[in-house]
C-alpha cells in the first residue's frame, strides 16, 4: 500500500500500462517535457521516451484522429485532452470514429482508446476549464465512460480502461487531485471491482444518494451532516457512468424508497435524468417520492467567483434530501 | 504594394507532371520518368484492364441502383486512371485510408464485389476486412480518414516497418480542419504517409475555386510537405507519382501531399443532378481528355491493343459485372438482432438489456405472418392487427 | 392558404425571412446553385444574390464559426448543416461560442444564429445520414431546440427562430420533407403559437404520448390504431425541445396518469430521459405508472437494411402504451 | 529525387522584415518604409509609452496573482512591441478579436483596467463591452477567435465597408483546424481580415518547432493569402506590417497574414513553471532582443528621451498601476443570482423556474449568518446547522 494523491495515482496507472503493454501510448498538449499542466504524466516522457509519451501539435481533432489510425495498427492509445472544455475541437473524431468504428468494421477493428479528461469545477479557473460534459459521451453509443472519485479507483479504473477493448473516456475529478488515499499498486485487476461496476461508498437505509467523481466526497460529507441529524444516507458511488450498473442502485432504492442524484453538470439532460428515468421504470412501486436531482443549473459554466452558487454543495445535497423523504423545503410549491 | 516573394503563386504557374498527353503520346518528366523505368507494354495492359473493368463496375452499380437494388452508388467515371494508378503503385502492406468513392481502389485491392456492393446496399457499413485487404472502410465523414491515416503511419514507423498509409480526398475535403490537422502531425512527425487529393473539380454541387483559388498542391509545402500536382487522367503519371511518394516515404523522407487533377464525368452519387449546376461544355472539354482512350491510343500504337484483346478485356469486365450483379441481388439482408452486435467488445449490460427486450418483442411476432416495422412511416393502422400473437 | 410540402414551407419560411430583413442571410454546403441536397434553399440564390444565400467552402467548424463573427456583426446568419451527422465538426463553435457568447460578454453581443439541420432515419440512407443528434444540443445551455412536425409549423416557426435573439437549433424531419399541408403564408407571427409552446395533436383520455419531429406522424397512426382498440391517446407535438413546454404535459398526465414518450434517438439521455424524470418530479402523485420511453436502440445508427428495427413504429410504440397501462407486454418481468 | 520547384522553403530564407534592429538602429525596408512615412518621433515616443504601460501594467497584474488578488493573468513579457505595434496601426472601426494573451491590445484600446482585470479575478468572462471599444471579449478555446474574425470582416465586405477585422492568434493556435478554415473562409470570400500571428516561440510547453518545421507565415500562401514574417519585436515594423494588411483589406485586396516574430518572455500564465522545459539560454538571447531597450536607445540617439522624459513615463506607467490595483481590489463580488442572467436574451421557462427555486433556496439563508456554499469541497458538516432559518 502507498499513499498517493490522485494525480499520483494515475500517473502510477500510466506507468504501468506503459510497463506491461508495449502498444501503449501516451499523446497530448504539454503531456511530456512539462508532465502535463497538471503534472499527471510527470516524469514518463523521461523514462519511455519520446516515442510512446507523445508531445502532440496543438489540436485536439488531430491527438484523437491520429490515436484512431493508432488503434487501427494495434496500438492502445491514452489521449490527454487538457481540460474538459477543450475536447469539443475533438468531439467530431469521438462521435463518429472512435464510437462508431468497431461496429462499423463488423467487429474487425477495435478502438481501445482512453481518453483522459481531468472535468469539474471548484478550482477557480477562467471559462473552459470547470466543464463536466460527460452527458455527451454518455448518450454516444459505442463508448464507455468511467469516473473515479479517489485514488485506488483511479490507479485501478485507469488501468482497467487501458487494458478494455472499448473506447473509453476517463473522467479525472480534478478537484480532487490532490486528495491522499491508500492505493495498492499491485491489486489483481481482474480481480479488483469491474470497470463497469457500482459502488455503495457508505451504508444508510433513508435516502440512496448517487453521485460520481469530486461529488461523491461533497456526497459523503453530507451523509455525515445527515447522520448528526438522524438521516441515513446510502451513498453510491457510480464509478461507471456508461454504462450504469443499476443493480446497487436498485437494491438500494427499493431499500429506501427515496433516491437523489447529484452532479456537476447541469441538469437538463444530465445524468441525473437518465437515472431518475430508468430507477423510476424499473422500481416505480418502491419509489416513495420522485427521484430527486441536484446539479449544476442549466446555464454555461460561471465565472469562477460565482461557482459556489452552481455546484451542488453539501447544503444543496441536504436540501435535496429533505425534498425526497418529504419535508417542506425550499421547492415545495412548486410543482406547477 | 505588397512582398512579390510572398504573392500567391498563380494557378497556372504550377507544373502538372504528365506522361502521357490526352491524345496518346508518351511524354517524358524529369522527375517521374525514373518510377516508371520498370513498367513495360504487359503492365501497361493491366492497368488498362483495371480502368475499363473499374469503369464497367461503376455502370453497372449504376444501373443497380436505378433498378432499386442499391440505395445509392458514388460514381467513379472519369477518375478510373487516378485510382488504378494509385492503388497500383503501392504494396501491399501500405495500407489504405478510403473514401466512399474509392471502390476502384477497394476492388483492385481484391475487395469481393458483394462487399463492395453491401455498403451501397445499405447491408452494412463495411463489406471487407481492413485487415484483410489493408484497406479501412469507406469513409464519409469529409476528411476524417486523412487523420487516419497519419496516425497509422506513426505506428508503421514506431513499428520499424517500410510501408507507408495512404489517405486518399477530395478536392473538398482540402477546406476541413481535419486535412490540415493531418498535415501538422505528418509533417511533426514526418509519418510516412501519402496525401492523395483527387481533384475532380466538383465537391456535390461546389466548384473547386470555391475551396481554393490557387493549386490544392500548393497547400502542402507550407508545412514542410513536398507535393506534386499530376495529370490524374494519366495513369502512368499517377503510379509514378505515388511511388515518388512511397519511395520517399519509405526511405523515411516523411510525408508528401499528391493532387491529381481528374475530373467526376457522373454526378456526384445517383441522389444527385449534376444538370442544375454545371454545364455540357466543361463535360465535353474533360471527355476529350479521358483516361481510358488515351491508354487505349498509346496501347494501340505499341501493337499491345487489336481489336481481339480489346474484346477480351471487354468480356472480362463484362463477366466482373455479371459477378457483381449476382452476388448483389443474392446479398441476404441483414439479420434484425445484428443491429446489437459489435457495439462493444465486452459485456454492455445495458444494452444487453435492451436487446433481451427486443428479442423478446420480436418473438412475439413470430406466430403471426406479419414482422415488425412495418408499420414504420406507413399509415396502415392495421399492422398491429394480427401482428401481434 | 397553400398546400406546401414541408420543404417548400421551409423555402417559403426562408424567403420570407430574406425580404423581411436585410440582415438575414444563408450559409451552408450546396445551398446556393444547387438549391441544397434536399432542394430545400431552391431559387433563393438566384433571387437574393450570391452574398445573401452563400454557398460556403467545405467545412462545417467555418460555417459555424463565421456566422458567430456576422452575427457578432449585426447579421442574423441562417446555417444549414447538410446532414444531421455531419454536424459535429461544428461542435465546438456550437457548444463553446454560439451557446455562450451572449452571456459571456455579459449580454452586449447576441447570437441570432438559425442552424437549420435536417435529421432522423427511414429514408434509406448510408451512416451519417439519419442520426438524431439532439439530445447534445438539448443539454447545452445558451442554445434552444426546435423540431416542427408539419408544414405549417416548418413555416412559422422558421421564422419565428430567425427572428429569435437566441441560438436557436432547428430540426427538421427528413422523412416527412414531401408530407403536404396548408401553410398560411401571412399568419401573423405574434398571434402564432409561441416558438417554445408545445401543441395538443390529438386528444385522449387514457395515456399521454409525447413525441416530436417524424416521430409526431408515428404517435399519430399509433393513436389511430389504439383508438380502433378502444385506448383513447392524447398526443403532444412538442415542438420545442428546449425549452420543454411542460404546461400541456403536466395537463395531460395528470388527467391520464400515464407517459409514453417516443423517439428515434437512443434511449441513454435522449430526451425521453429529461421529459421522463421532469414529469416524474412535477406530477408524482398523478402517475399510475412509470412514464415509458419508446426509442432507438443504444446503437449507433444502424444500415438501412435494419433500420426499420431501429426506429420506434408504430407497433413499438403501441407495446409502450401497453405498458404504460399495465397490460402484460414483452418487458413484464423484466425489472431486474 | 524530389520535385525542387516544391520542395518546403528553407525556414531561414524567410525574409525577416525589421525597422528598428536589437541595437536600435533604424533600418530601411523596401516593403515596410513607405507605410511607416508618416511616423514622427512624437509618435514613436508615444509607442515607447505604451510599451513602457504595458510592461508596467504586466508587472502589477503578476504581483497581484501573487497576492491572491487575481486567479490567474497570462503574462506579455516581451511581447510589447507585438501588441502594442498591430493595435495602433489599426483604426477605431477596426475590430480587433483578441486571444487572452491581449491585454495590452485591449488596455491600448480603452478598456478600462478594472474590466480588464475583472476576467482574471473571476469575476466575469468579459470586462469590456465589445462594441464599445471595439474588441471582442478574450477567446480561450485556441483558434476559435480568427474564424469570428473571418466572419465579421465577411459582414464588413457586405456593408460595405471600409473597416477591417483582425484575428490574433499564437504559433500553437496554426495547428488547430479553425484556423486553417478560417483562412479557406477568407480566401474565399476575400474577407478584409488579418490573421496576426505572435510567434513566440512557445505553447505552454511546447517549442514552436513542433507545430511547424517551416515558418508559420509559409502557410498563408497556400492559400492564396500574402503573408510577412515581421520582427515582433519591432513596434515600428509591427506597425508597418499591420498597416500593409490593412491598406491591402481596404482597397479590395483581401485578407493578409502576419506572423510577428517574438518571444514570451514569462511564463504561459502564472500557473505556469517554464523552468520544467526551457533553458536560460534562449531567454538571454531574446532579452538581448528587448522591444522596450531597443527603442530606448533609438529615441535617445534622436534626443527624444533623455534622464526627465524616461522619468516621466515611468511615473505615468506607476499611475496606470496604482489605477489597476486599486481598481482590480474594489471591485465587488458579484451577486449570486446573476449566474442566471443573460443565459438567453428570451425568457426559457425551464431555466426560470430553476433561477425562482435558488432564489427561495438563497432566502432560507438569509436570516442566519452563513452564506449558502459554505459547505462546498469543505469537510466541515457544521455550516448546515444554524444556516437555515
Ligand atoms: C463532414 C461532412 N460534411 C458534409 C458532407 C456531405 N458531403 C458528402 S460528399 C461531399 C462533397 C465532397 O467533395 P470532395 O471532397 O471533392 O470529394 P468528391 O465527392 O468529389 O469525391 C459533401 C459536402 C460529409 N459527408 N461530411
Ligand atoms: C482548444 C484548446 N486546446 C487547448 C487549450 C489549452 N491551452 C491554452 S493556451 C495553450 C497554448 C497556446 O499557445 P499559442 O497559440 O502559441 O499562444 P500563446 O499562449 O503562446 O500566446 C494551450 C494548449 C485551449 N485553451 N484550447
Ligand atoms: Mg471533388
Ligand atoms: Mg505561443
Amino acid at each position: 500500500m502507498s499513499k498517493l494523491t490522485l494525480t499520483q495515482a494515475i500517473n502510477a496507472g500510466l506507468r504501468r500500462a506503459l510497463e506491461d503493454d508495449p502498444k501503449v501510448l501516451l499523446l497530448g498538449e504539454d503531456i511530456g517535457t512539462l508532465g502535463g499542466v497538471f503534472r499527471v504524466t510527470d516524469g514518463l516522457m523521461k523514462d519511455f521516451g519520446s516515442h510512446r509519451v507523445i508531445d502532440t501539435p496543438l489540436a485536439e481533432s488531430g491527438i484523437i484522429g491520429t490515436a484512431v489510425g493508432l488503434a487501427y495498427r494495434g496500438f492502445r492509445p491514452v489521449c490527454e485532452i487538457q481540460f474538459d472544455g477543450f475536447i469539443y475541437p475533438g468531439f467530431d473524431q469521438i462521435v463518429s470514429q472512435v464510437a462508431k468504428m468497431h461496429v462499423r468494421t463488423q467487429g474487425k477493428v477495435r478502438m481501445p482508446l482512453t481518453i483522459r479528461v481531468p472535468f469539474g469545477g471548484g478550482i477557480g479557473s477562467p471559462e473552459h476549464h470547470s466543464e463536466s460534459p460527460e452527458a455527451y459521451f454518455i448518450h454516444t453509443s459505442g463508448l464507455r465512460v468511467v469516473s473515479p472519485s479517489n485514488p485506488q479507483d483511479a490507479y485501478t479504473m485507469l488501468r482497467q480502461a487501458i487494458a478494455c477493448d472499448d473506447p473509453v473516456l476517463y473522467f479525472e475529478p480534478k478537484r480532487r487531485y490532490h486528495a491522499k488515499g491508500d492505493v495498492d499498486l499491485d491489486a489483481d485487476l481482474a480481480a479488483a471491482p469491474a470497470l463497469d461496476s457500482a459502488r455503495v461508498a457508505a451504508a444508510g437505509a433513508d435516502v440512496t444518494l448517487v453521485a460520481y467523481g469530486a461529488m461523491l466526497k461533497t456526497a459523503l460529507d453530507a451523509a455525515s451532516a445527515a447522520a448528526a441529524e438522524g438521516t441515513s444516507i446510502d451513498v453510491i458511488d457510480l464509478r461507471s457512468l456508461s454504462p450504469i450498473d443499476y443493480g446497487p442502485l436498485m437494491e438500494s432504492v427499493r431499500r429506501t424508497g427515496r433516491l437523489v442524484i447529484a452532479h456537476e453538470a447541469s441538469q437538463t439532460l444530465g445524468l441525473g435524468a437518465e437515472i431518475a428515468a430508468t430507477i423510476t421504470e424499473r422500481c416505480f412501486n418502491y419509489l416513495e417520492a420522485a427521484p430527486v436531482r441536484v446539479t449544476g443549473f442549466d446555464v454555461p459554466y460561471p465565472p469562477s467567483k460565482l461557482e459556489k452558487h452552481h455546484l451542488p454543495d453539501l447544503d444543496r445535497i441536504l436540501d435535496g434530501v429533505d425534498r425526497a423523504l418529504g419535508r417542506p423545503n425550499s421547492q415545495t410549491g412548486m410543482e406547477d | 504594394m505588397s512582398d512579390p516573394r510572398q504573392e500567391p503563386e498563380d494557378p497556372r504557374s504550377m507544373h502538372m507532371h504528365q506522361l502521357i498527353t490526352a491524345d496518346g503520346q508518351r511524354v517524358q518528366d524529369e522527375l517521374l520518368d525514373e518510377f516508371v523505368a520498370d513498367v513495360d507494354d504487359e503492365t501497361l495492359l493491366g492497368l488498362f484492364r483495371d480502368m475499363v473493368e473499374v469503369r464497367r463496375i461503376d455502370v453497372e452499380a449504376t444501373a443497380l441502383q436505378r433498378q432499386g437494388q442499391l440505395a445509392l452508388w458514388p460514381p467513379m467515371l472519369g477518375q478510373e486512371a487516378s485510382q488504378v494508378g494509385s492503388v497500383r503503385a503501392l504494396e501491399p502492406d501500405d495500407f489504405i485510408f478510403p473514401t466512399y468513392r474509392e471502390n476502384g481502389v477497394a476492388y483492385c485491392r481484391g475487395a469481393h464485389l458483394s462487399e463492395v456492393m453491401g455498403v451501397w446496399r445499405g447491408n452494412s457499413n463495411t463489406g471487407w476486412d481492413p485487415y484483410e485487404i489493408n484497406v479501412a472502410t469507406p469513409q464519409i465523414i469529409i476528411g476524417a480518414q486523412t487523420l487516419h491515416a497519419t496516425g497509422y503511419a506513426m505506428g508503421l514507423s514506431l513499428d520499424g516497418k517500410e510501408s507507408v498509409a495512404i489517405g486518399y480526398l477530395g478536392d473538398g475535403a482540402t477546406s476541413q480542419g481535419d486535412v490540415h490537422e493531418s498535415m501538422v502531425f505528418a509533417a511533426s512527425f514526418q509519418a510516412p504517409v501519402i496525401f492523395f487529393c483527387q481533384n475532380n473539380h466538383w465537391a456535390i454541387s461546389e466548384p473547386v475555386g470555391l475551396q481554393s483559388a490557387v493549386p490544392l498542391a500548393g497547400r502542402a509545402p507550407g508545412y514542410g510537405i513536398p507535393s506534386l500536382q499530376v495529370d490524374g487522367n494519366d495513369v502512368l503519371a499517377v503510379l509514378a507519382a505515388v511511388r515518388w511518394a512511397a519511395a520517399r516515404a519509405r526511405s523515411g523522407g516523411g510525408p508528401s501531399f499528391i493532387e491529381a487533377v481528374t475530373y467526376r464525368m457522373g454526378a456526384h452519387t445517383t441522389a444527385d443532378d449534376p444538370t442544375r449546376y454545371r454545364g455540357v461544355t466543361e463535360l465535353e472539354e474533360w471527355g476529350a481528355k479521358d483516361p481510358i482512350a488515351r491508354l487505349r491510343v498509346l496501347l494501340q500504337s505499341r501493337g499491345m491493343l487489336d481489336v481481339g484483346a480489346e474484346a477480351e478485356i471487354a468480356a472480362g469486365a463484362d463477366a466482373v459485372a455479371a459477378e457483381l450483379r449476382q452476388s448483389c441481388i443474392s446479398l441476404p439482408d441483414p439479420e434484425p438482432m445484428t443491429i446489437f452486435d459489435n457495439v462493444y467488445v465486452d459485456r454492455h449490460a445495458v444494452l444487453e438489456r435492451q436487446r433481451d427486450h427486443y428479442e423478446r418483442y420480436l418473438a412475439g411476432f413470430s406466430s403471426a405472418g406479419q414482422g415488425p416495422g412495418a408499420g414504420n412511416g406507413s399509415t396502415d393502422a392495421g399492422t398491429r392487427e394480427g401482428s401481434r400473437s
